[in-house]
C-alpha cells in the first residue's frame, strides 16, 4: 500500500506522519507537495497537522485551495482512504469533505496533552483493530479543535455512526465530545488527536499504531489482490 | 520625511547623545574614520556600539568563562555554539533574552524572541529540535503582571507551536523584583551533521550578498539601543515600533534555508537579528576580514519612502543574509521561490575592507568595517561590593521558625506559585511535535531522542536570582550545578552550557560587582563539571525607575544520553523500592 | 479603486468563546452594563476595480469562497470608492 | 440600551501577517485586483446604559483598557441606541 503525506506550506507534523507509516507499517510513503496535482499512484492520502498558511484566517481555510486538494477530493470520490489529522481535519472541513466547522478551543488556549479517547465505531477502515467502546490514549495539540455542527448534521452523524472518536473528558468544548468523524461513504476520516504521536513506547503510548494497522488491513482485504 | 541633520549639525547639536552614544564614543568615531560621520553612519555606529551588539562592558568579564573542551566544535562568536555528540553529529544551542520588548508588548515580544533564537540555530545549518525558556515575573497578585505572564506564555506558544518545534522545558518564577521588568529568555537546541556546519562569514571577494525572507519595514528601528537602556516612565514614547512575528514566514524560511544549505553553494549565512541588516552584514565582513558593499535600492521593502537609515536599522523579523558563490544566485532564487519567499542580490564582498552603502548610485555611507565592528570601545567598569552584601556577611545564624503542623506548611508551600505545577504553562506549548520527546516538561530535564541512533539529549534551563543576589559567586556556581544535577538525574552526561546574563545597569558599581562575581562562580562550576560555555547572551539595564532586578544569570545546559535505556525520570516507580539520599 | 470593509461574525446561536471571555473580563473590570459581547473579524481590502458592480460581485465571491466560513459565519460589507 | 460596534485595526506600519497571507490567497484564487488586505477585529457589545454620553465614555475606556492593545492597535467605535 502506497501512502502520500501532503505537505502544505506550514505543515509541521508531516515528518511525524511519514515516520509513523515507515515505523509501524513499513509500507512505501512519499511527501507530496501542495502544488503537485497527481495522486494516482497512492492508495492512502494523509493530511498532517501543522499550521498551513499560518492558519491565519481560519485554520485550513487557505490550504483547501491548494492545487493538490482537487486531487484529494478526487481520491475521496474514488473511495481511496483519506486521513486528516489536526490541521488535516480542519482542511477537510473547510474543503467540505467532512461536515461542520472548527472554532477556537473554549479555553481560548492551545492545549497539548494526552487524552483518553473512546473508539465509538470500530467498523471503519481506520478502526478495525480497535474494540468498540475501547479507551485509548492519544495526544492532542491544538488551539482550534472545538468542533461545531448544527443539530441536523449532528443527528445525521449520530444516526450514521459517523462519530468515530469521542473525548472521555471534553478538552475544547467540541459538540457532543466529538474528537473524530468519518464521511458517509466511510473512507474519509478527520480527527483532532494525533495517532502518529502514539506509536512508540518511548514516547509514552502506542495506542495510535492500530489505526495505521487498520488502514493497511482494510486495504489488503479489499484491494490487494 | 524627516530631514536628517548634517555632520556639522550632529556635532553642534550633539545628536549622537540621542542615539545612545557618549561624547567620547563620538570622538572615537571621528578619530577612526578621520572625519565627522553623517547621520546614517552615526546610526550604524550607535547600534553596533550598543551593549547589545558590542558587549563593550561585558566582554572583559565574559572572557573569564571557560570556552574550550574536546567536544566543542564552535564556541562563542557565532549564532550559536556547537558540541560534538559522536557519529559525525553535533548539537547546536544558544539562549537569548527578549526582556524589554516583552515588557512593552508581551505577546509579540516573547514570540519574536523565540523567532530570533530559532534563526540563530538554523543559520548554523542545524535543524531545530527543541525549545526551552526561562521566565521571571512579578507576583501574580498584580493585574499587569498577570497580563504580561498570560501573553508571554501565549506568545512563546504561538511562535514555537507554529514552527513545529517542541517547547520542552523551562522555568517560571514569580518575585517582586521582576515586577516592572520581566525576564523572557528563550533557548533553542538544534541537531547538525558536522559537514553541514555553516558560519556567518562574508567569504570570497566578488561573491554575492543575498537577502532572503521577509521584506523590510520600519519596525524595531533602534531596538538594539532600546535594549541597552533602562526602562523608565517614558520608555513607552521612546520605544521603537513593535516588531510583530510571522511564524509562518519563519517556518518557510527554515525549510528553505536548510534546503539551500544542502546544495553546498553558500559561503556564509547569518540571521538579521538585533540591528538587522547592519549587524549581520558588517559582522560577516569583519569575521572574514573583507569589505562589503550593499545597494540599498535592492532591499525588498514593505513600506514606501524608507530612508537608508531606516532600512539599515530596521529590525523586521524573519530575514537572513547569505553570501553565495558567484554565479549561483539563480539556484538560491529557485529554492526561495519554491517556498514563496523573497530573495534578492543586494551586494557583494569586496577586498578593500570598507563597509559601503549605496542608494540610487550614490555612496551614502563608507566606513572601515573594522572601525564599525572591531573598534567598539571596551569599558572596564568599576565594581563595588554592595552594602547589603557586607551586612549579610555579618549574620551569624538565622533563626528558623518552628512549626507544629507540618502538613499545613507543606500544603501552603505546594500552593505557592513558585512551587506549584507549571502545567498551566506547558500545556499551551506543543511539546510532542517531531515525535522525539521522551521526557516532556515536568521532570528535571527534558529528553529528546535522536532518530536512527540509541542516543538522546537532556536539556534544562536553571537560575536562581535570589541566591545570586545573596551571594553572586556561590549563587552562580549553584546555577550551573543545579543544571548539571537535572541533566545527570535524567541519565545524561553534561556537555556544555549557554548562559543568559540578565542584570541591572552595569554602570552601577554594585551591579557590575554582582555580574563579575556571578561569572566567576559560574566559571568555577563549569571548570569542575567539565561543561564549557559555548555561547550566550547579555541583557543589562533590567531596571525600572532606577531599581535593578535580582541579578539573574540563566544556565541552559545540554547533556548526552548514550543509550535511551539510561533515560531516567522523576517519581517513585514501584512500591517497596528503596529511597536513598545522595550527597552531603 | 474601491475600499471594501468586510465584517465577519459568528452566526446567531453559535457560542462565541472569545466573546464570552471578553464579556467576563469587562464585567470583572467593573463594566457591569455589558450585556453581551460578540467578536468577529474586520477585514479591509483595497480593490483595483473601476466599476462598483464588478467590485460588489467580486467582494461577495471572496467572502463566500474564502473570507467567511458560511457554516458558522455571516458576512457584511461596505464599498467605498476612492481616488486611485 | 446601546449597541456598540468596535473596530480594532493594526496601527500603520505594523506588520500584518494575516492580511499578507489572505492577500496572497486571494490573488492566487484569481482576484488580482486585490491590492492590500488588513485584518482586524470587529466587536459588538450590548450596553445596558441609558445615556449616550455615559455609554460613549465607558466604551472608550473599555477599548483603551482591554479591547484594543494600544501598543500596536487603533480603535474606532459606533454607538447606536436600541429599545431595551
Ligand atoms: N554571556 C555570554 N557568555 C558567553 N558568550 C556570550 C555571552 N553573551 C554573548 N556571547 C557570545 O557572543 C556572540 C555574540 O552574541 P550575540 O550578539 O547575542 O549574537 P547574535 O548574533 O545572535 O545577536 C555570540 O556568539 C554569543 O554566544
Amino acid at each position: 500500500m502506497r501512502f502520500a503525506v501532503i505537505v502544505f506550506p506550514g505543515s509541521n507534523c508531516d515528518s511525524d506522519m511519514y515516520q509513523a507509516i515507515e515505523d509501524v507499517l513499513g509500507e512505501p510513503v512519499d511527501y507530496v507537495w501542495h502544488e503537485d496535482d497527481d495522486l494516482q499512484a497512492y492508495d492512502g492520502i494523509l493530511l498532517p497537522g501543522g499550521f498551513s498558511y499560518g492558519d491565519y484566517l481560519r485554520s485550513g481555510a487557505i490550504a483547501r485551495f491548494a492545487p493538490i486538494m482537487k486531487q484529494v477530493e478526487k481520491a475521496a470520490q474514488e473511495g481511496k482512504l483519506v486521513l486528516g489529522v489536526c490541521n488535516g481535519f480542519q482542511i477537510l472541513l473547510e474543503a467540505g469533505l467532512l461536515p461542520g466547522a472548527m472554532k477556537r478551543n473554549d479555553s481560548l488556549q492551545f492545549i497539548c496533552s494526552t487524552e483518553t479517547i473512546i473508539v465509538e465505531n470500530n467498523q471503519t477502515p481506520f478502526t478495525l483493530e480497535y474494540e468498540k467502546g475501547e479507551e485509548i490514549q492519544i495526544p492532542i495539540a491544538h488551539g482550534e479543535g472545538n468542533y461545531y455542527c448544527d443539530e441536523r448534521v449532528l443527528e445525521e452523524l449520530q444516526a450514521n455512526q459517523q462519530i468515530v472518536f469521542r473525548y472521555k473528558k471534553n478538552p475544547n468544548g467540541s459538540v457532543d465530545d466529538i474528537a473524530g468523524i468519518i464521511n458517509k461513504q466511510g473512507n474519509v476520516l478527520g480527527m483532532m488527536p494525533h495517532p502518529e504521536r502514539a506509536v512508540s513506547e518511548i514516547l509514552g503510548t502506542t495506542d495510535g499504531k492500530r489505526l495505521f494497522q487498520s488502514i493497511l488491513r482494510y486495504w489488503r482485504e479489499h484491494y490487494d489482490s | 520625511m524627516i530631514l536628517e541633520p548634517t555632520p556639522e549639525e550632529i556635532a553642534k547639536e550633539k545628536v549622537y547623545l540621542d542615539l545612545g552614544l557618549k561624547e567620547v564614543e563620538y570622538e572615537r568615531i571621528i578619530r577612526l574614520i578621520g572625519r565627522k560621520p553623517n547621520y546614517l553612519e552615526l546610526g550604524l555606529f550607535s547600534v553596533m556600539w550598543s551593549e547589545h551588539c558590542s558587549y563593550k562592558t561585558s566582554k572583559p568579564i565574559l572572557k573569564r568563562f571557560p570556552t574550550e573542551g574536546s567536544r566543542v566544535l564552535q564556541g562563542p562568536g557565532e549564532g550559536a555554539g556547537i558540541v560534538d555528540i559522536g557519529d559525525n553529529q553535533a548539537v547546536v544551542f544558544k539562549i537569548e533574552s527578549h526582556n524589554h520588548p516583552s515588557a512593552i508588548e508581551p505577546y509579540q515580544g516573547a514570540a519574536t524572541g523565540v523567532g530570533g533564537i530559532i534563526r540563530d540555530v538554523f543559520s548554523m545549518g542545524a535543524r531545530p529540535i527543541a525549545l526551552l525558556n526561562s521566565l521571571r515575573f512579578g507576583p501574580l497578585t498584580d493585574e499587569r503582571v498577570k497580563y504580561l505572564f498570560r501573553n508571554v506564555v501565549a506568545g512563546i506558544a504561538g511562535y514555537g507551536n507554529s514552527m513545529g518545534i517542541p517547547t520542552v522545558g523551562g522555568e517560571t518564577i514569580f518575585e517582586e523584583s521582576y515586577k516592572g521588568n520581566p525576564l523572557v529568555n528563550a533557548m533553542c537546541v538544534g541537531l547538525i551533521e558536522h559537514r553541514q556546519i555553516k558560519k556567518g562569514l562574508a567569504k570570497g571577494i566578488g561573491n554575492s550578498v543575498m537577502y532572503v525572507g521577509a521584506s523590510t519595514g520600519r519596525d524595531g528601528i533602534h531596538g538594539a539601543t532600546f535594549a541597552s537602556e533602562e526602562l523608565t516612565e517614558d520608555s513607552e514614547s521612546k520605544r521603537p515600533a513593535v516588531q510583530v512575528g510571522d511564524p509562518f514566514m519563519e517556518k518557510l524560511l527554515l525549510e528553505a534555508t536548510l534546503e539551500l544549505l544542502e546544495l553546498g553553494i553558500v559561503e556564509g549565512i547569518q540571521d538579521m537579528g538585533a540591528a538587522g541588516l547592519t549587524s549581520s552584514s558588517s559582522e560577516m565582513a569583519s569575521k572574514a576580514g573583507n569589505g562589503i558593499e550593499l545597494d540599498l535600492s535592492k532591499v525588498p521593502r514593505r513600506e514606501p519612502n524608507m530612508t537608508p537609515y531606516e532600512i539599515m536599522l530596521s529590525e523586521s523579523q524573519e530575514r537572513m543574509l547569505i553570501v553565495v558563490k558567484k554565479g549561483k544566485e539563480e539556484e538560491v532564487k529557485r529554492v526561495f521561490d519554491k517556498w514563496g519567499l523573497y530573495s534578492a542580490v543586494i551586494g557583494r564582498v569586496t577586498d578593500d575592507g570598507f563597509y559601503r552603502l549605496i542608494e540610487d548610485g550614490k555612496v551614502v555611507a563608507e566606513i572601515p568595517v573594522r572601525a564599525l565592528v572591531d573598534e567598539a570601545p571596551i569599558y572596564h567598569l568599576p565594581a563595588k561590593e554592595p552594602d547589603y552584601y557586607q551586612q549579610n556577611q555579618k549574620i551569624e545564624r538565622i533563626n528558623t521558625p518552628t512549626f507544629d503542623d507540618l502538613n499545613s506548611v507543606l500544603l501552603d508551600l505546594l500552593s505557592t506559585p513558585n512551587l506549584a505545577s507549571k502545567e498551566w504553562v506547558y500545556r499551551q506549548y506543543d511539546h510532542m511535535v517531531r515525535t522525539s520527546t521522551a521526557v516532556p516538561p515536568g521532570s528535571d530535564a527534558a529528553v529528546i531522542t535522536i532518530r536512527g541512533t540509541e542516543k538522546a539529549l537532556a536539556m534544562t534551563t536553571d537560575g536562581n536570582g535570589r541566591y545570586i543576589y545573596l551571594d553572586p559567586y556561590i549563587g552562580g556556581a549553584i546555577a550551573v550545578a543545579e543544571a548539571a544535577r537535572n541533566v545527570v538525574c535524567s541519565g545524561a552526561e553534561p556537555l556544555a552550557i549557554t548562559d543568559g546574563i540578565n542584570f541591572g545597569n552595569p554602570e552601577k558599581p554594585e551591579v557590575f560587582w554582582q555580574f563579575q562575581k556571578a561569572v566567576d562562580g559560574m566559571s568555577k562550576a563549569c571548570k569542575i563539571l567539565g561543561t564549557p560555555v559555548i555561547g550566550g547572551n547579555v541583557s543589562f539595564y533590567n531596571e525600572t525607575n532606577g531599581t535593578a532586578i535580582y541579578p539573574t544569570p540563566i544556565v541552559g545546559m545540554v547533556g548526552l544520553i548514550h543509550d535511551t535505556k539510561h533515560i531516567t525520570t522523576q517519581g517513585f516507580k514501584e512500591i517497596g523500592d528503596r529511597i536513598l539520599l545522595l550527597g552531603e | 479603486m474601491f475600499n471594501a470593509k468586510v465584517y465577519i461574525t459568528l452566526k446567531n446561536g453559535i457560542l462565541d468563546p472569545q466573546g464570552k471571555a471578553v464579556k467576563g473580563a469587562l464585567q470583572s473590570l467593573g463594566y457591569d452594563e455589558v450585556n453581551d459581547v460578540r467578536i468577529g473579524k474586520f477585514i479591509e481590502l483595497q480593490l483595483n476595480t473601476g466599476q462598483r458592480e464588478v467590485a460588489e460581485e467580486r467582494i461577495k465571491e471572496m467572502c463566500e469562497k474564502l473570507l467567511a466560513n458560511l457554516v458558522i459565519e455571516d458576512y457584511q460589507y461596505q464599498l467605498e470608492e476612492v481616488a486611485s
